[in-house]
């Protein structure tokens, strides 16, 4: 039997909850005869492939090329996770939305001018540096998204929680102990 | 103060009268066309023509067809002058020995008229209301002291029950049932408040009765007073009426002198003094707890009832509280009898009622029509369609909290069930007229924009749930929105009409719901396809595995 | 005060007549969500998650201020209320900026936890990104307005248990914000007593002691449940 | 703690007392709350007379209020930001009022609106630099009938199109200058 297609993905986030993956730690092993990881920062494919079971999606939508991948993304995937709080509310990306309508230049200011020690400067160089969207939004603003799974980072058991009931084929449902934010 | 001082004063105004009489009108939207320069220069004429002892130049209030004002019209023979210039006067003079007017001669006998009926407007552009014995003279205060002298409370309860009048703020809830929740309830104080913070944009009818004829108020509200048992009365009133409030406080204090309100009325043991409150700009204040708050000098944020004001109001005292256009129709009733009123009107809602006619029709202004008018003889007959070849598209009733009526239902009769039933409601009396021009989309979002505006900001559902339905609807508006917006907006609307704690919050989505009802086609047309991709089934497991 | 019979979730119960119906469910173990209601001040009916379904009235009733009657059939939970529950939820995520992960109430939240409770796994409505501020200049408390939710425990506790009146409601609609004295930094307000009652009473990390950070903030409603004991009951024992 | 809140009280009396010497205003508004008896109720009646002596509500206003009725100051503060007629902020010589009520919006009144911010080049709410003039709406003054109204300095006047509105707000700013 073919494997799950799974991939994963870091948008505007911390990394975290790719991390709180990694703390799977054994459980990663007995993941390894049921899922293969077809795109993800921890491997080395460039490209997303097409027909993708599973995306978990970390981070919040910052820039147009988080946008870009978001739209692929959603294109070539059954299943869209927003993969912790970054992704399903925001959350501390979004905290530059509320320095006003010119946040996105702002906020690159605060960064590259007032706090630089030396070379101070905004990097810019098109078709590298991405255009920062004017405001930071969770993906389920931009795509549909099929499961939640917040937390900052969720917990490796809620992952664990989570991929178990979708291996068994079932539409996962965190209740209780499984869903929390933050 | 007694019968024979009244009926005295009554003859001495009636013999005073002079042979004509020019009716001026002097409500606030003549003069804000300048009707008090006219008045001026028909006075000045009649005396440079000599005719002192002949022609009566009178301040009035409200004539009805306030686009063609400054009104004036000529007693006995009724011509109308429209669209008065204060230069024509002397000319408008001279019609009363037959000669000709520089002034638009409009058409008394018109249907605007002629279709109406009146009883709350009955002195309205006739008496004048600055003058107490103009209003006693119409046979004003001739109630109050028919029930102080010859009725039992509870007699008077009874025959506003058998009148079968409904409060006409808005929700119609019967009058007489009110009256006697409060005349019921224990406690020593009780209170009388008139709601006149008429705030539905697109509502002037209080302005006018306050304006025209505030006396006519004043007689109800000591009627009701004297039938539940209070000695205070409050009139609540917005400050964006200064000559409502102008009016009333001068007619306060000649009621006062004339021992009409005070210590032992018509010298009876009743005693009732009445008190402005002046209200300072709050939609939500119109809801009855939170116009209390207001009085009682807070942050008009209402309170979930029950306990109802009239078992708990003011101070925690029983309290009735109606409306202007209510009080203004229990005089009629004590001086022409329950049975006279139910006669007027349908089965369930009786009497009459005012409405303020405005948007996109030939003849804006106050129409009285009895209940159970079809809208259509409303605003084609009377009101003379949509001006310059437009065709009426929707008749907009109750304000923000009402709905939409589509041009194809205007046969409908208006009455409280028939416009509850197109998921509209009576409201205080504004109506508004809308053309093909008009959008439907935007005019939801008007609505919403003022309730969210207007929202106190005390419950979630109605602070938040507005925002994120005016942020909805301005989406849809700007073409950006999708159909998933629209179901969004719908589950909202929904949602905050049964979980807000208050009647603005539980009405606000009405405009948009009667206009999705009626005119949907017009939200989808502005809908976007959605770029959302396809929704998974949230099973992305082996059940699907990929080949 | 008489014994009264009521239903709530086909369970009949006794009660006095003077309770609500809130009341009554919580004796019974009953839960029924709220943030605005506190325990010893008065309640305002304004937070709309205590709503629950009376047959015979075809409007919904908060709980906390719907007096317990004879023969009242409650019930609390339903479809249509969970739907309704969580859309409240969402609306208040959406108004301000809610962060739970660098927030001192984080694990200690009233919000957070009812929104776990009620299933809410994402906001499906736009985030408003409001600009509030935060008011440090007191000397051993703060107040973050991103994260108040309205529920005017504050101002109630400080009217009605300190008797200060330190805190109100200003500006209405979305804009209404908690202020203290007459609008002004929170440290220079003459009126207040330090006493922390508002900050024993807010729900979620809007008030809190200066010091502490991320997830540490935890409250004492003990010391609010004693204050009201001692005075309705005249027992001066914690 | 005792001595505190009545050293706290006697200062506050004594800034009162400095007002109402200092500005007769202050001393009319002393009456107008003895009036009153002053009743906290009386609040809302007592800021409109301020409001009506002073053109708008400052902090020395609200507190010498807050005082005379004794009660918080938060409460006076929040009732005068509640109500949409009370002014925090010092208006312009001239005002304009564009009604924004129903009978007004379809006949045009967002336009007219519009057209007077562009011309003045200010938002609603606001006031020229120059403190000229104050642009302002309202949530229908009542003039249906002779819609789209528009209220200049406290004046009625009907049917006012874009170019009406603008030719006032230029002849009021020009006067200004």
């Amino acid at each position: 039997m073919d494997r799950l297609k799974v991939a994963t993905i870091w948008f505007g986030g911390c990394s975290g909850c790719h991390m709180s993956f990694l703390d799977l730690d054994e459980f990663l092993i007995d993941l390894a005869d049921k899922i293969e990881i077809v795109f993800s920062p921890v491997v080395d494919a460039k490209e997303y492939p097409e027909n993708v079971d599973v995306c978990l999606i970390e981070g919040a939508l910052c820039n147009e090329e988080n946008l870009e991948w978001l739209h692929k993304i959603r294109k070539r995937t059954k299943a869209i996770v927003a993969f912790g709080d970054c992704a399903v509310t925001g959350n501390v990306p979004t905290m530059r939305n509320a320095l006003g309508l010119n946040n996105d230049v702002n906020v690159l200011d605060r960064a590259y001018r007032e706090c630089a020690d030396h070379n101070a400067g905004i990097p810019n160089e098109a078709g590298i540096v991405p255009t920062l969207l004017k405001r930071v939004v969770p993906i389920q603003e931009a795509v549909h998204v099929d499961l939640f799974l917040p937390g900052c980072p969720p917990p490796a058991d809620r992952i664990k929680s989570l991929l178990v009931q979708v291996l068994e084929g079932k539409s996962p449902v965190l209740e209780g102990a499984d869903l929390k934010f933050g | 103060m007694d019968l024979s001082e009244l009926t005295q004063i009554k003859e001495r105004e009636l013999a005073a009268r002079k042979k004509y009489t020019l009716r001026c009108c002097m409500a606030a939207g003549c003069v804000s066309s300048n009707s008090e320069a006219v008045k001026q220069e028909l006075e000045k004429a009649v005396v440079e023509a000599g005719l002192q002892d002949q022609v009566e130049v009178r301040g009035v209030g409200c004539m009805r067809l306030c686009c063609e004002g400054p009104l004036v019209q000529a007693d006995p023979s009724g011509m109308l002058f429209e669209q008065v210039d204060p230069e024509a006067a002397k000319s408008i003079i001279q019609t009363l020995k037959g000669g000709k007017a520089k002034a638009r001669v409009g058409d008394a006998n018109a249907p605007f008229f002629k279709k109406q009926k009146s009883i709350v407007l009955a002195n309205s552009g006739i008496v004048d209301p600055e003058r107490i014995e103009s209003y006693i003279a119409a046979d004003g205060y001739h109630a109050l002291y028919h029930v102080l002298r010859e009725m039992e409370r509870s007699e008077v309860v009874e025959e506003i029950v058998a009148s079968g009048l409904r409060g006409r703020g808005g929700a119609g809830f019967p009058t007489g049932l009110k009256w006697g929740t409060v005349a019921k309830s224990a406690g020593s104080r009780k209170f009388v408040v008139c709601n006149a913070d008429e705030g539905d944009p697109g509502a002037f009818m209080d302005r006018s009765v306050l304006e025209s004829d505030p006396h006519s108020v004043l007689e109800g509200m000591a009627i009701a007073a004297y039938a539940v048992g209070a000695e205070q009365g409050f009139i609540y009133v917005r400050a964006e009426y200064p000559l409502a409030i102008e009016r009333l406080k001068n007619a306060i204090k000649q009621a006062k002198a004339k021992g009409l309100l005070g210590a032992g009325i018509f010298e009876s043991p009743f005693n009732f003094t009445v008190d402005i409150r002046i209200g300072a700009g709050a939609f939500v204040c119109g809801e009855e707890t939170a116009l209390m708050m207001s009085i009682e000098g807070r942050r008009g944020t209402p309170r979930p009832r029950p306990p109802f004001p009239a078992e708990s109001g003011l101070w925690g005292c029983p309290t009735l509280i109606n409306n202007v256009e209510t009080f203004a129709n229990v005089a009629p009733i004590i001086r022409n009898g329950a049975q006279w009123f139910a006669g007027i009107g349908t089965e369930k809602s009786k009497g009459t009622k005012v409405f303020a006619l405005a948007g996109k029709i030939q003849n804006t202004g106050l129409i009285e029509v009895p209940m159970g008018t079809p809208l259509r003889t409303i605003v084609e007959e009377m009101g003379g369609g949509a001006p310059d070849g437009g065709r009426i598209k929707a008749v907009q009733t109750g304000g923000p909290s009402g709905g939409c009526i589509p041009a194809d239902s205007l046969d409908t009769p208006v009455d409280y069930e028939s416009l509850g039933k197109l998921g509209s409601i009576m409201g205080s009396g504004g109506m508004i007229v809308m053309d093909q021009t008009t959008n439907m989309v935007d005019v939801a979002r008007f609505f919403m924009e003022f309730c969210m505006d207007e929202s106190c900001g005390k419950c979630i559902p109605c602070r938040a749930g507005t925002v994120q339905m005016h942020h909805l609807l301005t989406k849809i508006m700007e073409g950006k929105g999708t159909a998933r917006d629209l179901q969004k907006l719908e589950e909202l609307c929904d949602m905050v009409r049964s979980t807000s704690l208050c009647g603005l919050g539980q009405t606000a989505p009405n405009p948009t719901l009667s206009t999705l009802r009626f005119f949907r086609h017009e939200y989808e047309q502005r809908l976007q396809p959605d770029t959302f991709g396809p929704r998974g089934n949230g099973k992305p497991a082996r059940a699907t595995p990929s080949a | 005060m008489a014994a009264i019979t009521l239903t709530i979730n086909d369970k009949q119960v006794s009660a006095e007549d003077s309770q609500t119906v809130l009341n009554v469910a919580q004796e019974q173990g009953i839960p029924i969500p709220t943030l605005c209601h506190l325990e010893g001040v008065y309640d305002v009916g304004a937070c709309r998650l205590c709503l629950v379904e009376v047959a015979g009235v075809n409007k919904l009733l908060p709980a906390c201020t719907t007096k317990a009657a004879e023969g009242m059939v409650v019930r609390t939970e339903s479809e249509r209320l969970r739907k309704y529950r969580r859309m409240t939820l969402e609306l208040l995520f959406a108004e301000r900026n809610h962060v739970c992960a660098i927030c001192v109430a984080n694990g200690n939240c009233e919000l957070q936890t009812m929104a776990c409770n009620q299933g809410m796994d994402h906001v499906r409505y736009d985030y408003c990104f409001p600009k509030w501020d935060m008011d440090l200049t007191h000397e051993r408390f703060g107040m973050d307005h991103n994260r108040c939710i309205l529920c005017t425990r504050c101002v109630r506790v400080c009217w009605h248990i300190e008797g200060a009146g330190t805190k109100n409601v200003a500006g209405r609609g979305a804009r209404s914000h908690i202020i203290t004295d007459m609008f002004q930094p929170w440290g220079t307000a003459e009126s207040c007593t330090s006493c922390g009652k508002c900050v024993m009473a807010c729900p979620t990390g809007a008030l809190f002691e200066r010091g502490s950070t991320t997830a540490e903030m935890q409250r004492d409603r003990t010391k609010l449940e004693f204050i009201v004991t001692a005075r309705e009951k005249k027992q001066w024992i914690a | 703690m005792v001595t505190a809140i009545a050293d706290k009280r006697q200062k506050a009396a004594l800034a009162s007392a400095q007002l109402v010497a200092g500005d007769k205003r202050y001393k009319i508004l002393q009456t107008t709350m003895k009036r009153h008896q002053n009743q906290s109720d009386a609040l809302i009646e007592v800021l409109h007379k301020a409001q009506e002596l002073f053109g708008y509500l400052d902090t020395p206003q609200l507190r010498f209020v807050a005082q005379g009725l004794r009660i918080p100051p938060s409460r006076v503060y929040g009732v005068a930001t509640f109500y949409h007629f009370f002014q925090l902020k010092p208006k312009g010589k001239h005002s304009c009022v564009v009604c924004m009520g129903t009978a007004c919006y379809v006949k045009g009144a967002d336009k007219v609106l519009a057209g007077v911010e562009e011309q003045a080049g200010i938002k609603s709410g606001e006031t020229t630099p120059d403190n000229q003039v104050s642009v302002l709406t309202a949530r229908c003054i009542g003039a249906c009938g002779i819609a789209p109204a528009v209220v200049y300095d406290g004046t009625v006047t009907p049917r006012q199109g874009v170019a009406d509105a603008r030719k006032q707000i230029k002849e009021w700013m020009s006067h200004g200058s």
